[in-house]
């Protein structure tokens, strides 16, 4: 296959691609554009088969076919089988991957290039391992925060600041060590001392923004495939790496902006920000704790109810027995909403998935800058699995982990009722105070169990 | 007009198109929209296609070999999670007012 | 790369780029857009100084001047005119709330 | 200057003209993003001479130069002095002389190649010709029609349909000549055929719906720049021109939909809809009107006071007295608010910008969609010059050329007061059955005198 047609079919793959983020960026088109981005990316693989060798057959051809096959194998059931809930770091972990590829490629294509490299090439290579090893490091870890391997508190180590900047430095030092001096040595320090760097950067991030760190991540592996297409010469992976590498820039100042952080404050705060939330043994203080019944009854005289999902609806895979529990109140007269919060749950629009497979009418899912206005009138709010979105400290304690982040203002409401299984915060590790007021009644069980128990004895009444 | 400067302007575009298609997705697509964008960086399992049949040593084909199976990783898995995810959105009855709102907010 | 297929990659691109970026104006900046539009196309003075360099017979020579003068009225006149405009909307107070709705129109 | 550095300044001129663009589309940023764009077509000017003859001096460099500034000296004072009423035709005659620049660079290039010319390079500069030509002339006839130097209705001539369908043909027959068998001769008849075209084609096309056909022909420029951009082997025009063609194809869109119209009915529409409307000497039937006095009565007893602003209002430069009226009902307690259609006046925004002018508060212009509901709680509508954006045959009288926009729908406040010169009807020529209304209350005169009368009427109350 000629450069030419080459290049020409590269072209359709990449607008495939732009095609793809334009469908992802409208719900209509969403799943379209998907498969669009399938077909590019699908179109650009087949194509390289015949480019590749001069239109013969290619070296280590078994080998390759293996080794995708291997990768489908491994890929696609990890992809078909994981739980809605799981689905953040099976992500993080898809772009790890991907990161290390890019990586590993770079690494590959500068031991052949050897010292016929141009200076721009080992410019790119050196970018492209450094950034690499770091995305796949740091979605590792991600990964490992999410799946709650690890604590998905913010990691603090005496002098992290000062060890993260040694780091960097390390890692530019020997960034410049490859491309004044060259050598394989040199570049897998660099790569060795990026993984490293990477792991450190994640640490300290807290639970709660791990998405935007994924996020963020994504970004950077984009401009990795940019900077090898740069040193391949094939501009497909320019066009690709670049948009990814541009549209997740957007997106991830995007996912702060909903989740009410700033950037730098999610990468860094956690050793600027003093840790003053989330101390103090308070969890002997009484808390109201109510039977199903008093629930139904709190339930049944009100006239208007919130519904607030959280996290532990996705784990107990409670959203049928909610909505159950909805139509029954409406069915008795009671003007019942949904309060969705972006955030709740795991991954931006969780609740909006997870209420869509129980078929809750779209029309009921009040989003949070139009249901907060609402919550005085309100005379129960009913938090089912929830936590963090609901915490009042993201208003009143500054320095918290989610200090700033717009919440559901549901203390407002005159009753909260909150369906949770012990005293244990939420994702972000801090304390709820609302837990301990006056107006809240907690049930405590998993949430479908509850629910079940309630929607039994509002039957009864 | 030389070939690296075709690169980059084709690069500067690229970043325009990428930011601009993306500025205005709402929140309930964010996952979906990281978890594509995710896959399409998967294509660097091109550049390890090509760098796998070039490879001379042992040592380069290895890591060629693990950065395909890493690639196709990335690439096939993100297409289907994504997919798996959009699959929920899918079909669900929208009200005119709000549909028509995101709508002209995606385009 | 080929320069046809450079070329064609930053066609296809920057029509990319034409289309989002404009794709969410508002009623009221139709106009100026429009004249702006307008008067970037007069760049077209850049083509018609370079044929008038080129110009060998007096019949080239004569098209090519007329084309600069014809160019550079619709380039000079077309960003005047569109400043004039945009005076007008300068500086004027505005709501917050349709300010902020503005701000994320234009991105 | 080397083809690269020219080529990397070309490509910094092109991020100007996108930068320009998205500051154009925000009103914050619209004056910024129009000086970009006024710096990105400097440096592209300036950059040319350094490159254009290897480096020496220009050949006919003082022409060059003499041709600039003449062209500078009759552009900046035409946009200097044009009234802002005017604004809109000399858009069009920029445009218009922006398209016959592009053909003749196209042509001067065809000369000079001759036969060393490639098929692609013939098929550009074809498609520059025919289509810089059809801008032009369509340019001009548009601008004739806002100056109203000639009518602003569809001017519907015998077998007109079939007319223009044979120019075309004609067009492309003979544009297919030059690209099979070349010459000059060939290509200018291809050219003065494509200049018949484009009046043909522009002449059908009804008075309101010329600023669309005016951004329609601007977007065909541009694409004839991009195509100059290949024939001249220059990126700046190829990235410039794409970009004012695809924005100006979106923006052609917008316009057509905030108008109401379809794109193809808006071209073709002239022939195939039948002329029903806009008939009968119904300007005998008898009208109620009124001296100043009734109107400030009408005014000094409302509630609330819509006040409709229209083209008349930018004729009679009345921008200031309406103020003055309004912010002496405001004072005597009345709500007073201005009802803008998008396409009042001549130009999408003109009410804006003049009323901006006379520093009206921006919250009381309120946008059609949202003072549409207000109407049945309001009094008096006092529409000051406007005709079209106020006339019920918008919905009532299919075929009629404004049938289908969105009006401003002020037959359904209490009492409609009309202050215009005549019976004469607005832009699109039409009747407007609104004014015999009982409701209706006309008050002849210029707007500003009328006006003026009126305030010193309330001042007297
Ligand atoms: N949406 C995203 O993009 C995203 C991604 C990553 C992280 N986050 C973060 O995740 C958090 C989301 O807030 P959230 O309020 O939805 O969740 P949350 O703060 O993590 O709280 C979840 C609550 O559900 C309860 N729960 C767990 N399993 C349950 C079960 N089976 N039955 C009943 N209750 C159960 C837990 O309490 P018990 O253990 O006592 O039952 C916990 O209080 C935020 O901090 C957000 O920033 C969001
Ligand atoms: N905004 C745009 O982009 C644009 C561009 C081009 C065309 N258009 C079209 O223009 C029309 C705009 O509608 P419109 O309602 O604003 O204007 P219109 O329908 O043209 O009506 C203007 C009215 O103002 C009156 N008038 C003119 N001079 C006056 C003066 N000195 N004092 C008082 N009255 C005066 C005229 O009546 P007398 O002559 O009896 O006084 C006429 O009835 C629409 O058809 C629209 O489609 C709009």
């Amino acid at each position: 296959m000629s450069q030419n047609l080459y290049d020409l079919i590269g072209l359709l793959a990449g607008i495939c691609f732009i095609l793809a983020l334009k469908g992802l960026s409208s719900p209509k088109s969403a799943r379209r554009g998907n498969i669009i981005g399938a077909i590019g990316a699908t179109i650009a693989t087949v194509i390289v088969f015949f480019y590749a060798n001069d239109g013969k057959a290619l070296n280590h051809l078994p080998l390759i076919l293996g080794a995708i096959a291997f990768g489908v194998l491994v890929g696609v059931p990890a992809a078909r089988k994981v739980q809605m809930t799981q689905m953040p770091q099976l992500v993080a972990l898809f772009n790890g991957v991907g990161g290390g590829a890019a990586a590993l490629v770079a690494i590959v294509e500068y031991l052949k290039l050897g010292d016929s490299a141009t200076v721009a090439e080992v410019v790119a290579t050196v970018f492209t391992v450094i950034v690499g090893c770091v995305s796949f490091s740091g979605s590792i870890i991600t990964f490992l925060k999410l799946q709650e391997l690890m604590t998905t508190r913010p990691v603090i180590f005496p002098f992290g600041r000062q060890l993260i900047a040694l780091t960097l430095l390390a890692v530019l030092a020997t960034g410049g060590w490859v491309i004044s001096s060259g050598g394989t040595a040199p570049l897998l320090i660099n790569g060795a001392l990026s993984l490293l760097f990477g792991i450190l950067f994640v640490l300290p991030v807290g639970g709660a923004d791990v998405p935007i760190v994924i996020s963020l991540l994504n970004a950077f592996t984009g401009l990795t495939v940019a900077a090898s297409g740069y040193v391949l010469q094939t501009t497909l992976l320019i066009i690709a790496g670049t948009l990814v590498g541009a549209s997740g820039t957007i997106l991830t100042r995007l996912m702060a902006e909903a989740m009410g952080r700033s950037l730098f404050g999610t990468l860094f705060g956690a050793f600027t920000a003093k840790a003053t939330a989330a101390t103090g043994a308070a969890e002997s203080r009484p808390v109201k704790s109510g039977s199903p019944d008093d629930v139904a009854i709190l339930l049944n005289y009100a006239q208007r109810v919130v519904i607030v999902p959280g996290f532990g609806l996705a784990v107990a895979q409670a959203q049928h027995t909610v909505r159950e529990l909805a139509d029954l109140l409406t069915a008795k007269g009671v003007d019942v909403a949904y309060g969705i919060h972006p955030v709740a749950g795991r991954m931006p629009g969780h609740m909006n998935v997870l209420l869509a497979e129980a078929n809750v009418p779209y029309e009921q899912l009040v989003e949070m800058e139009e249901v907060n206005p609402t919550f005085p009138q309100t005379d129960v709010v009913l938090v089912v699995g929830a936590n963090d979105v609901v915490n009042p400290a993201a208003k009143t304690t500054p320095g918290c982990p989610i200090y700033g982040m717009p919440i559901l203002e549901v203390d407002k409401a005159g009753n909260v009722i909150f369906l949770k299984r012990s005293m244990r915060p939420g994702f972000a590790g801090i304390e709820n105070e609302l837990l301990y007021e006056p107006k809240t009644t907690l049930l405590f069980g998993d949430a479908k169990d509850s629910l079940t128990k309630v929607v039994s004895a509002l039957k009864a009444l | 007009m030389s070939n690296e400067l075709a690169l980059l302007s084709i690069f500067l575009l690229s970043i325009f198109v990428g930011f601009e298609v993306v500025s205005k997705v709402s929140t309930t697509l964010h996952t979906p929209l990281m978890s594509g964008a995710n896959a399409i960086h998967g294509v660097i399992l091109v550049g390890a296609i090509l760098v796998a049949d070039h490879s001379e040593t042992t040592l380069e084909l290895t890591l060629a070999i693990i950065a395909i199976v890493l690639a196709t990783i990335n690439m096939v898995g993100g297409f289907v999670v994504t997919d798996r995810m959009l699959q929920m959105f899918k079909g669900k009855p929208r009200p005119k007012k709000d549909s028509a709102g995101q709508e002209s907010g995606g385009k």
